[in-house]
């Protein structure tokens, strides 16, 4: 392949009005995500939002805290079975991971600290979820439904008590991984402010 | 090669049977089907005989327990199940969006049947799926588990002593036919246990799925057994009423229909983790009046024995999935205590109510001492054996002895006061401790009483009140022979066996014989009709327990052999 | 190359590779593609999650040739929506992607994501799997759909896995290798797709 | 699960010798009752489940010229190795080791995801740490098994590990809660000072309260080691084994004798000085732990207040328990064992490579090589290229022949009841001669719900598949024409009319001309080594209504799946055949045992072909 170009990215469609956004200066944004909506986008520092992600505000506000990471794929907002407007649509805590394909879907969703939503995960409209919490792969989280803290969903809805005690090693480890990210993902805020 | 093999044309050959399996069923009769060729074709040379390498088998009505002679434990388990029972390369179970329809199959009858291997009741039951099922769990043994390649290896089965003679055939005609064991040796459950716990004589409380079996063993002979059909799967389907109780009423018309409102597994996966067992109460008379609701019996728990004082009824959360919606259940923990007392003691009713079949474990175990003669009573009371599933219901076991050992507290081993001779026929407590009364003094006498109420049980029963009179004389040299070497008796005692199948493999391991020993060929060419019934082979068999003979005939292949006690009836 | 008008929902490389014009290749240059592989619409790769543990200086730029993220080998088929990512771990306290490598044969499955550090040739994934990071899969291996592999696992050759998490439900039998095949595939997309054989 | 696609399953023709296998005494009157009345075979009896086999899972004898099935071989281990680390194990460590991997592989308890080895003391997320580089790693132990995926850790059955590696090893050594096992020597050793007598009741109180008195709890392993050396004591007879074994057998198993034994032996018993005890004479009870003998401790009740604390989250599910192997380390766990904290992490079976060998002849039918890393066979005769495969496709007729089009036209709709529907079979020779296929199919299915069967072309020949190269090295450019040509014909099957099938050369189509209608008796189209048919079937309407029987009024799983039984026969004649297909092709009664040159292969298969609409 010709190494002009070092991506093959089909245009994103911009569909909807822009929202207005509230960056930190020191996120990592890939100029391939998609921000879409009319109510206000924040996003703390240190996080990173990869390409192809899908942020959008249209049912409420969406807040990314900080050294949040996430995956392509990933939608914030989505406008699921309630699709009425809240204040705040998606709130994201500090150091929350949000994999490969995951959905959170809009409507005063609250995903706590530390907490991991695995890939094709989805979390319903008002649900919340505790912090370091790990919602593996493929799990479903109805709306509405409150995750304690700490909670692992595996297996199809099985729960238990996550007793690693690793949290703060786990940020930490965010936090190298972010380090590295920052540097592979070309970061374009201007072209969303 | 055996010769019928050699001439015999290969079964694929023949296209008349393929065509009309069924048809070539009318064969089965002929004891050498050219189709038997295929078995007896498999590695006969001996030189693929696989060295010594014994395989023991515990075969129960929900698992089958396989490993190797010596081992302390089995290698693996399997458990029967609706999985089990699909076609090759059909992975539907593990499809996301399949869910076992437990409501058709419940609606079939079947709740919970199709986890079994089989039922007793050999009525109207498919003979050859029951073969198919048993094939297929040990070939799944042997490849995950246990890793052996097919070559011919001798086994020992363990098998309650109650299983009917067509299951047993069926067992061996697919085993043989399909694994090409040289012999296979049988061993009932209640010995093995027995020797699994080291001693010669026990009192065996097997509290199985299908029911619960008191069996006494002497002299590593059993001489007597009762059943009640208060077992595992009663205890199964009390969780489940308990559970469908406390559902909220908003179940759903639709549902009414439905016999059951939760699946099996379920239903048997909670009454597994949750379900315990009452202590005996102490304040509570052994015979409550027949009016006392079970519900009753909740509040006063607290003050049980055994219960820490400080316990609280806190609920237990309990998530239910199979129901309509899934949902999760508060339950007040004593409720979960409810159907074990149910299931297992039924207190509320005089235990003169209860049939034979249906005896609540403590009358059962206590009748069962009572039946025997005072010596083998001394000894079997002071080596209690508890075993089988329901064994794990945490309190259980003990709540079973304490019973037991307050009845004993109470009434000593006399016979009841009987009045009258209605009154004779309808109890059975009464002329059964007389009859023991009797034969404590002058023995054999019993015998005439005893054929009154022998309906129930098979075989065994009879033998075990015909071998009261042989004890007897050498017990006195016992007593005069061990008195320096004390031996635990007269005390109620439980003790902890290894198992059947660690004792199985004890036995196996000490090369001592089993209770009869079938050989392939010759079950091959007569199968079941082949085996010389333990009192064709010689009156004293019959009158010995576990039909005896057996082991003798066994051992020597193919002249005359037998099933011994399973060829008994 | 994209550049030129489209003729069609393929880009059909002189290696035989068919790139659908609709899928998202992130940093190419660190895609190796061994040729005659399918790449459906949707599906993503992302090839600039490179491993920075030996040199951490050198940024996604500059690429050295070893600086391979994904690697892809003959005849695999990417179908839609699935996605291929580097799996990235610490190691020795500082945090790395390593390299994706992808035998020949393997069929992916619509919608699944693979974090694998390896997977063999003739492998099938199916819909919607999910393969965890650092996951080790050998040759001849069946995941069904909605399988969820966990992290690290290995699943040796011959494999029949399923569940969430995986765990082996059975083994390839001997008549079953020929299907994991994915010539006749190959030939029935692109710009002028031929039909299966029946 | 409403599509299907349509699907083909084989009957061992070995699963009917087992059938009849089964000696049917006057015992089992009801054997095989399922399929007694019709003589067709009935795919839906529950035993044809365990008949059934699709094709890839078929070998084949070239010796017997029969089918194999997993279940009519007999199997040998080439090699033995762990899943997990994919290292080959001895087969003499095997058997002691029970199977499974002794290096450092474990499954997690709670969800049997694999484990991981990880530093306690400065934690690492273990889903983002390989188990490998522990090793490597800068911080030293504690160390501990973590689940990447449900993140269990063994930390919370209180169980540590000193070394990063040979887990297995410190495991065995280890009890839930981290107090040390002792194994079968060590305690005997133990034994002589009392020191270790308070220690180990120490122990043993914590799980649920030591026996009475000087009792001594014995874990499982270490019970049945002693009752097995107590045994062999009682049994060990200075003058003849032999003896000292018919001792335990003859007592133990009631010969009719045994009176009269028991009678001597326990006079000679009587005599009691410590030899005798060594005597045949002397076979006693187990009196005390060291010899195996264990109280049972009845007081549940700590489990039970554990139960009520732990609630339903405190325990593992019946799933759980049941991976779990049997712990030899602890004393029996009569109720104890469904605690979550009882489990243990479950070290991986071990697997094998097998070889198969035919069961008649004793030929090898499947040999893999027997390295581990690598895939390839030795030997690999599978059914597939000796047996004609069958493919189904719903046939939607074009324009020519209305009557019942579109129905199942797209794979996987559902079938309107009570309208007729036509699939395409298309049968595919792999041998390299030329073969005469007889289908014979029952005009009603089996089953609650019968439905109508009409096989339109019952009988035809198929050409030999010739090309050799063509298969053995998969030259796709040939394959691919052929599909063209195959292509075309489907389209209406103009082009490249010729004579009749005959002999083999490429492109010769028998020349079913034009719009082909559905006509009995004539073959649909057919290619190089391929004939297709069409087989017409009304499938029933699925009321239930007032219920049929057993089963009551539901529908059982899979019971509207239209399925019909076809019993395939294949002749086909190895060379310097003599002709006489057209003499043994009627009488199926077995004339073909004696046909030499004439090979014939006969089987049930299923055809699955989609399921019905409700109605």
């Amino acid at each position: 392949m010709s190494s002009k170009r070092h991506s093959i990215l089909p245009p994103v469609s911009q569909s909807g009005p822009k929202p207005p956004v509230h960056f930190s200066s020191s996120i990592t944004i890939a100029d391939s995500a998609l921000l879409i909506g009319t109510n206000l986008i924040v996003i703390h520092s240190e996080s990173v939002i990869h390409p192809r992600a899908k942020l959008d505000s249209l049912a409420g506000r969406i807040t990314v805290g900080r050294r949040c990471i996430v995956h392509e794929r990933a939608t914030l907002g989505a406008v699921g079975t309630s699709g009425k407007i809240t204040e705040a649509a998606v709130t994201l805590g500090d150091y929350v991971t949000v994999e490969v394909g995951a959905s959170i879907e809009a409507g005063e969703t609250v995903i706590g600290e530390g907490t991991v939503v695995g890939v094709g995960a989805r979390v319903g409209a008002g649900a919340v979820v505790g912090k370091h919490c790990t919602l593996t792969p493929h799990t479903e989280i109805a709306a509405g439904e409150v995750v304690p803290d700490f909670t692992v969903v595996y297996s199809n809805g099985m729960r238990r008590t996550d007793k690693r005690g690793v949290a703060e090693l786990k940020n930490k480890g965010q936090a190298r991984q972010i380090d590295v990210l920052r540097r592979m993902i070309p970061s374009n805020p201007a072209k969303f402010a | 090669m055996s010769a019928p093999a050699g001439s015999a044309p290969l079964p694929h050959r023949s296209v008349a049977n393929i065509r009309s399996p069924s048809g070539a069923g009318h064969h089965q009769s002929g004891p050498s089907t050219p189709l038997r060729a295929i078995p007896s074709n498999f590695g006969s040379p001996s030189s693929l005989r696989a060295d010594e390498e014994i395989i023991i088998i515990e075969f129960g009505t929900r698992k089958l327990q396989v490993g190797f002679s010596g081992d302390p434990a089995p290698r693996g388990c399997i458990w029967f199940g609706p999985d089990q029972q699909r076609r090759v390369g059909d992975f539907r179970e593990w499809q996301t969006d399949y869910r076992y329809d437990w409501r058709r199959a419940a609606a079939g009858g079947l709740w919970g049947k199709d986890h079994e291997l089989w039922q007793y009741d050999v009525r109207g039951a498919d003979l050859g799926l029951v073969g198919d099922r048993i094939e297929r769990a040990l070939r799944e043994a042997f490849t995950k588990y246990m890793l052996i390649d097919s070559r011919p290896r001798r086994m020992v089965w363990i098998l309650p002593s109650s299983l009917p003679i067509p299951l047993l055939s069926a067992a061996l005609d697919s085993i043989f036919s399909r694994f090409q064991p040289p012999t296979v040796s049988l061993l009932s459950s209640s010995l093995a246990l027995t020797v699994g716990a080291g001693v010669r004589s026990a009192l065996v409380v097997d509290l199985g799925w299908s029911e619960t079996v008191v069996t006494s063993v002497y002299e590593y002979r059993e001489v007597g057994s009762s059943r009640s059909i208060r077992g595992g799967r009663m205890l199964v389907e009390q969780t489940h009423k308990l559970l469908a109780r406390h559902l909220p009423e908003a179940r759903g018309g639709q549902d009414n229909s439905q016999e059951y409102v939760l699946s099996f597994e379920e239903c048997n996966d909670i009454t597994t983790r949750m379900v315990w067992c009452n202590a005996r109460q102490r304040s509570r008379p052994y015979q409550p009046s027949s009016d006392a609701l079970a519900t009753v019996q909740e509040q006063d728990e607290t003050k049980l024995e055994g219960l820490s004082p400080g316990r609280m009824h806190g609920p237990v959360v309990i998530p239910l999935k199979s129901w309509l919606s899934p949902t999760s259940l508060e339950l007040p923990f004593d409720a979960l205590a409810e159907p074990c007392e149910n299931t297992f003691f039924d207190s509320q009713y005089s235990h003169t109510s209860f049939d034979d079949h249906e005896l609540p474990l403590h009358l059962l175990v206590y009748r069962s001492l009572l039946q025997l003669p005072v010596d083998v009573r001394a000894l079997c009371m002071s080596r209690i054996i508890f075993t089988g599933g329901c064994s794990n219901v945490l309190g259980l076991r003990k709540r079973v002895f304490d019973e037991v050992s307050a009845i004993v507290r109470e009434r000593g081993w006399d016979p009841v006061q009987g009045k009258g001779v209605q009154q004779f026929r309808t109890n059975p407590n009464l002329n059964l401790k007389r009859r023991v009364a009797r034969q404590a003094g002058e023995g054999p006498t019993g015998v005439a009483l005893q054929s009154g109420d022998g309906e129930e049980q098979d075989g065994v029963w009879h033998d075990a009140a015909n071998t009261v009179p042989e004890p007897d004389p050498f017990e006195e040299q016992l007593k005069r022979g061990t008195d320096k070497r004390p031996r635990v008796q007269g005390e109620m005692r439980a003790i902890e066996s290894l198992g059947a199948w660690s004792g199985a493999s004890l036995i196996t391991h000490l090369k001592a014989s089993a209770l009869a020993t079938v050989d392939r060929e010759a079950w091959l060419q007569h199968g079941a009709a082949g085996a010389s019934k333990p009192s064709d082979v010689d009156h004293k068999a019959q009158r010995q327990s576990l039909g005896a003979g057996g082991l003798m005939r066994g051992s020597a292949a193919g002249s005359a052999w037998t099933l011994g006690i399973w060829g008994a009836t | 190359m994209s550049r030129r008008p489209p003729r069609g929902e393929y880009i059909e490389t002189d290696t035989g590779n068919k790139v659908a014009r609709k899928a998202t290749l992130v940093g190419t240059q660190n895609i190796m593609l061994g040729g005659k592989t399918v790449i459906q619409p949707e599906v993503m790769i992302r090839g600039d999650l490179i491993r920075t543990i030996q040199a951490s200086s050198q940024s996604a730029s500059g690429a050295p040739p070893n600086n391979t993220a994904v690697s892809i080998g003959r005849y695999c088929f990417l179908s839609r929506g699935c996605c291929l990512r580097p799996p990235g771990r610490l190691y020795k306290g500082t945090f790395t992607y390593m390299p994706l490598r992808m035998g020949d044969h393997v069929f992916v499955g619509p919608g699944s994501v693979i974090q694998a550090a390896s997977v063999g040739s003739h492998v099938h994934i199916g819909t919607n799997v999910v393969v965890g990071e650092f996951a080790i899969i050998k040759d001849y291996v069946r995941i069904l759909d909605g399988t969820v592999v966990p992290p690290n696992m290995v699943i040796p050759s011959l494999s029949i896995v399923a569940g969430q998490p995986a765990r082996l439900i059975g083994e390839v039998p001997e008549g079953g290798h020929e299907a994991f095949e994915l010539r006749d595939l190959y030939k029935t997309v692109g710009n002028n797709p031929q039909p299966a054989p029946s | 699960m409403a599509a299907l696609t349509p699907y083909t399953y084989i009957q061992c023709p070995c699963s009917d010798s087992s059938t009849l296998g089964r000696s049917s005494g006057p015992n089992s009157p009801t054997g095989s009752e399922g399929d007694e009345d019709d003589r067709t075979f009935d795919p839906r009896a529950p035993r044809s489940n365990y008949s059934l086999y699709p094709l890839e899972y078929l070998l084949y004898c070239e010796d017997c010229h029969q089918i194999r099935c997993p279940r009519c071989v007999s199997e040998e281990i080439v090699t033995y190795y762990c899943p997990n680390c994919l290292f080959e194990v001895p087969s003499s460590t095997i058997k002691s080791e029970g199977n499974r991997c002794t290096r450092s592989c474990f499954q997690c308890p709670i969800c049997i995801g694999p484990l991981a080895v990880t530093s306690v003391e400065t934690k690492p997320d273990p889903g983002l740490l390989a188990a490998t580089d522990n090793t490597a790693a800068p911080h030293s132990g504690p160390y501990a098994l973590t689940c990447s995926y449900c993140n269990w850790s063994s930390t919370e059955v209180g169980i540590k590990f000193d070394k990063p590696n040979s887990i297995h090893a410190q495991l065995a050594k280890l009890r839930n809660g981290g107090t040390t096992r002792l194994t079968a020597k060590e305690r005997k050793e133990r034994r002589k000072d009392p020191s270790y007598r308070s220690q180990a009741a120490a122990t043993t109180g914590s799980e649920g309260g030591a026996g009475p008195g000087k009792e001594e709890k014995l874990d499982l392993e270490t019970q049945f080691a002693n009752l097995k050396s107590f045994y062999q004591r009682q049994l060990a007879d200075p003058n003849s084994a032999d003896t000292g074994l018919a001792s335990l057998s003859d007592l133990g198993f009631s010969s009719p004798t045994s009176l009269s034994r028991i009678m001597s032996i326990y006079t000679g018993g009587s005599l009691q000085d410590k030899k005798a005890k060594s005597r045949v004479g002397a076979m006693r009870e187990a009196l005390e732990s060291d010899e195996g003998l264990q109280i049972a401790d009845l007081d549940e009740s700590a489990a039970i207040d554990k139960l009520q604390t732990d609630g339903h989250d405190g325990t593992a599910s019946t799933a759980q328990l049941l991976d779990q192997i049997p712990n030899l380390g602890e004393a029996h766990l009569h109720g104890r064992s469904r605690f979550l904290s009882e489990l243990r992490p479950i070290p991986y079976l071990l697997r094998a490579k097998r070889s198969k060998r035919c069961p008649v002849c004793r030929h090898i039918i499947s040999k893999p090589e027997a390295k581990i890393q690598t895939t390839r066979f030795r030997i690999r005769l599978v059914a597939g290229s000796y047996i004609p495969s069958l493919a189904i496709r719903p046939l939607s007729l074009s324009s020519a022949s209305s009557t019942s089009s579109s129905g199942a036209s797209v794979p996987g709709a559902l079938l309107e009841p009570l309208k007729p529907t036509h699939f395409l079979l298309t049968f595919r020779n792999p041998i390299f001669d030329t073969i005469k296929v007889t289908l014979g199919a029952p005009a009603k299915t089996p089953g609650r719900f019968p439905s109508k069967v009409t096989v339109l072309c019952p009988e035809f020949e198929i050409d030999a598949n010739t090309d050799v190269w063509d298969e053995a090295l998969k030259d796709s450019g040939e394959r691919e024409r052929e599909r063209e040509r195959e292509r075309r014909a489907r389209r209406g099957g103009f082009e490249e009319s010729t004579t009749t099938s005959s002999s083999n050369n490429h492109n010769n189509n028998n020349n079913n001309n034009a719009q082909n209608q559905l006509e009995v008796g004539k073959i649909w189209e057919r290619g190089r080594n391929w004939v297709s048919i069409v087989v017409e079937v009304v499938p029933p309407s699925l009321k239930l209504g007032d219920s049929t029987g057993d089963g009551g009024g539901v529908l059982r799983e899979d019971e509207d799946v239209l399925e019909i039984p076809m019993f395939v026969r294949v002749e086909w004649e190895s060379e310097g055949g003599g002709d006489e297909v057209a003499v043994a092709a009627r009488d199926t009664s077995g004339g073909s045992k004696e046909a030499r040159e004439k090979r014939e292969l006969a089987y049930w298969c299923v055809l699955g072909l989609g399921r019905i609409r409700r109605s």
